[in-house]
């Protein structure tokens, strides 16, 4: 399975653009309402710099894309979620550089794994980790992109049963329970795209 | 309307250059990102000490900053964890031949930031320890896993571990010592009046007159339970007692902090101080040393928080040692010294 | 009601025992009468100096004893002068071979009593030198008998006669150069919300949003004049340049006291020196020497002064000489003393 | 001239316990109304020393009686007035000791003198000089305790007509105006007292 960084970037920010409203009223409800503005400028960002003239000329291949995206996400944007998306893109920037075939896979897996490290979060804490854990099993199993899209998708509808234990929902208790987390919306997003890149009439049907 | 002496726009920034200014032969201001450094560092140090954190907490963690304390530190905005790449380039800034500790308060958005920038500086061979400091009595709920929020106790892990750094020992040494010095301090706080919010120039929230908020953190959240404020021998009393139920079992002998929350006069601090270690003694308990002052405030919220911490071999030592700060008070002995 | 943390019946005497206990290794409380004495004293020193006041000013000027500035202090109630008897036995302890010079804040209260205390000095063969403190400039009214108050620049005279006192100089000289320093100092404050009165629990005046009493003092009397709160840099520009015109002339170097008045945050004050510092280089001034931090509070009042000292030759020195006190901050430079 | 210090401070605490009420309200109106309770705790201290058995015996003379007084209003008696009295009480202890005749006039003078150079107040500044001085003036003359203590009852009625330059009441401003200061009857009463002890049936009509 192959797929290049930047038409991935350029689709998801696309579908994260049009889900903005959404991202921003689900952290209004469970968190301070600036998901949707966190991802939104960071991807705005990353595009910027991958339309500079000559960018793609600076790096090409398979990883180029993850890498700007991992430093954009890092360096710049802000929030508990930024840079937690920020571990997740270097780790794939890293992995698809290595081999850009299996790179997938790789490079989920080890960003799943700096998101834990950093965040502390479990399956089931009601973060980012419950759509990208079942989306890092999937690519894990070699079920494919569409495959891992729909578990993340699952995943992350999932968490509107789930109280917060991790992160600013856990402070408001059961009051957020209904609906799902925005941190693992944004994430189901991200392997929609991906799934929809390699075909382009997939959906998950997230927003 | 905002609060009453605070510039429009970003309150950080100017009060950094002008602490910056204030203390120019202690510290240093660097930008993009923002973060400052200590001008002087003992010769053995082989560890640098580095803190971080949302301001409006102030003096802590810039105050410390100087030898005997902190190297450098990366201050975020207004009750708001600094950025990643603000810890990472004051680690940069700091790190001694075997590394960095980070001293950080557990709150989710500081262990996130400070653990990604610990993440880039070890992909960048930088090692790093971190001490997460947890006294915060009144957040010791075993069901919520975000744990026990840290205060008042970052003060004395931050002096004795600067202490303990400049006797040159090693990143896991300094590492476990301030984490057991977390682990041997217990707070509790409480408020008469909230801060001053910064957006609305109004109290974060509301108190009735006669009623205090038992329990309270230092980012304007509401405490978990409102008394009616009890005569403050009966206050003192309560608040000792729960501490030392709190407490883990450990040596009898205490370091005691009355810190104030923002407005609390000194007149009440040391009258506090007063009182607090007269019960501690009627329990049996020596204190050994102690520090009043408005060092971990919220802001400008009227209350006070007590801070115990059993202390080990040493720590007295680390504790006295002298520390040119732009805040830290001294401590060590005329006698012992005769500087 | 009473304020929050104070204890019924007398605030003052507490928090004495709290503030000799936390800091046994820098000052001695004496009772009957009440006054606390430094423990350590620069050898050289011929002359004792002897401050005193109201309580409620903390940590003036208790904060201040210790080697390189207060010999003795003689502490009042709140916001009332010391008996003259304090004043007598703190200048007995605190005598010299040369006597003992007074530092006395402009109040009739504070003038008497520490007069009477000079009278019986005297009578004891005792040499007094008496330093007034007169910085106010919201009270330089030529109507009135009793002149401008004294303020934040009493921090100052303390440290620069401290540090020239160590220096082993004599009573006369002592004395002409606090009143130096005092007749070269100005000050000016605002508060944006009254103290919380010891007695009742409730703001000593009120205040609307938005409102600014200009000018107060630092007893809970209200000011002359109150304003609309302007944006914080037109307040700032409006105080510097009312204070340039109210400060005899001199030379151009200044020391810059950006003093709490009770409920300031940090972030607040060194983001009003930030401005204050720039709106004296504009006017063609060189701010030399700063001081940031809540030095002569009145209560938990809310609000800011600002003190202006035109420094003359040898001031700089005296003021960054090190002094060990529970409250002066280290402000002496690194390279300079490599300790 | 004589008169021992006793029987003149025993009388004037007299007129002081009826005059209580009186000096509490002028210095309500124009201070903080603790003037009568000043004035009148510190006499009883002095005459509870004065009659401790054997007192009397201690240091008899004319001067006996104000060396108390000086003591007891110097060390523990509150208000500005406090130790001022006893400024004016040590110097009439100290001249009555060395000249028991002509130590009326001459400490009365130097009472006036220390309190002047301690408390910096001019007559007409409102204050207690205003009745001290007229008093001092005519024991100078040696016209006689009655001259003088209504010199003094004529200088304290006459501060009602004066706007104070010093002490509390300077803050008032014209508030206080009207009314006589306290401190100035306080003097008066003790003049008034002093005359009635040699002549039981004067009075200054102060009151
Ligand atoms: N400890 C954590 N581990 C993983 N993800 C987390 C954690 N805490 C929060 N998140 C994710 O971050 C999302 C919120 O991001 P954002 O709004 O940028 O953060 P903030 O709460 O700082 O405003 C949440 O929906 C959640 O998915
Ligand atoms: N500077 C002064 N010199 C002489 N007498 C003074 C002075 N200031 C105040 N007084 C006298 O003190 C009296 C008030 O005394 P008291 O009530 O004891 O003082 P306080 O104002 O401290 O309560 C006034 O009525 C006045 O006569
Ligand atoms: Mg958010
Ligand atoms: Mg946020
Ligand atoms: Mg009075
Ligand atoms: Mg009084």
């Amino acid at each position: 399975m192959t797929a290049t960084a930047a038409p991935v970037l350029r689709r998801y920010a696309e579908s994260v653009a049009a889900a903005h409203d959404e991202l921003t009223r689900l952290d209004q409800a469970s968190g301070d309402g600036d998901f949707g503005d966190n991802l939104r400028s960071g991807l705005t960002r990353v595009l910027a710099e991958l339309d500079r003239p000559g960018a793609e000329l600076d790096r090409p291949g398979a990883a180029h894309g993850f890498d700007v995206a991992g430093r954009v996400f890092l360096d710049e944007v802000g929030g508990t979620s930024g840079p937690l998306f920020g571990l997740l893109f270097t780790e794939l920037a890293r992995a698809l550089d290595e081999n850009p075939d299996g790179g997938w896979a790789r490079g989920t897996a080890a960003g799943l794994a700096a998101i834990q490290r950093v965040g502390e979060a479990e399956v089931g804490d009601r973060t980012l980790v419950d759509a990208l854990a079942p989306a890092a099993a999937e690519l894990e199993r070699g079920t494919g992109f569409a495959a891992a899209a729909r578990a993340a998708a699952e995943g992350a509808r999932a968490t509107a049963d789930l109280r917060a234990r991790r992160g600013r929902a856990s402070y408001v208790g059961e009051r957020a329970r209904g609906l799902p987390d925005p941190g693992a919306m944004g994430v189901a997003l991200l392997f929609e795209a991906l799934a929809a890149t390699k075909d382009p009439g997939f959906s998950a049907g997230l927003c | 309307m905002s609060a009453p002496f605070l510039p429009a726009g970003d309150p950080v920034a100017p009060a950094l250059r002008g602490f910056a200014r204030a203390h120019a032969h202690l510290v240093e201001l660097r930008e993009d990102p923002v973060h400052l450094r200590a001008r002087e560092r003992d010769p053995r140090r082989v560890v640098g000490l580095v803190a971080g954190g949302g301001s409006g907490h102030e003096p802590m963690h810039a105050g410390f900053l100087g030898r005997g304390m902190l190297d450098a530190v990366a201050p975020g905005q207004v009750f708001a964890s600094p950025h990643n790449r603000q810890v990472l380039h004051a680690s940069l800034a700091a790190a001694g031949p075997e590394g960095v500790v980070h001293v950080v308060k557990n709150y989710t958005g500081d262990r996130i930031n400070f653990g990604i920038a610990a993440e880039r500086l070890r992909h960048e061979g930088v090692r790093v320890g971190r001490v997460l400091v947890d006294d915060d009595l009144a957040t010791d709920d075993t069901d919520s896993a975000t744990g026990r929020r840290g205060t008042g106790a970052t003060v004395v892990v931050e002096k004795l571990l600067g202490a303990a750094a400049d006797e040159g020992r090693g990143l896991d040494e300094l590492t476990a010592l301030g984490n057991a010095v977390a682990a041997a301090s217990r707070s509790l706080a409480v408020a008469s009046r909230a801060q001053t919010s910064f957006h609305t120039g109004e109290p974060a929230f509301d108190l009735a007159a006669g009623e205090l908020e038992y329990g309270v953190g230092i980012h304007g959240e509401r405490a978990a339970t409102t008394i009616d404020r009890p005569p403050l021998p009966d206050l003192v009393v309560r608040m000792i007692d729960e501490l030392l139920t709190g407490l883990p079992p450990g040596p009898g002998e205490l370091l005691v902090l009355v810190n104030g929350m923002g407005a609390t006069t000194q007149l009440e601090l040391y009258g506090i101080f007063d009182q607090a270690a007269a019960v501690l003694e009627e329990r049996g308990l020596r204190v050994a040393e102690s520090l009043v002052g408005t060092y971990v405030p919220a802001l400008d919220m009227a209350g006070f928080s007590l801070t115990l911490t059993r202390l080990r071999d040493g720590w007295r030592t680390w504790w006295r040692a002298p520390a040119r700060t732009p805040a830290f008070p001294v401590l060590d002995d005329v006698n012992e010294e005769g500087r």
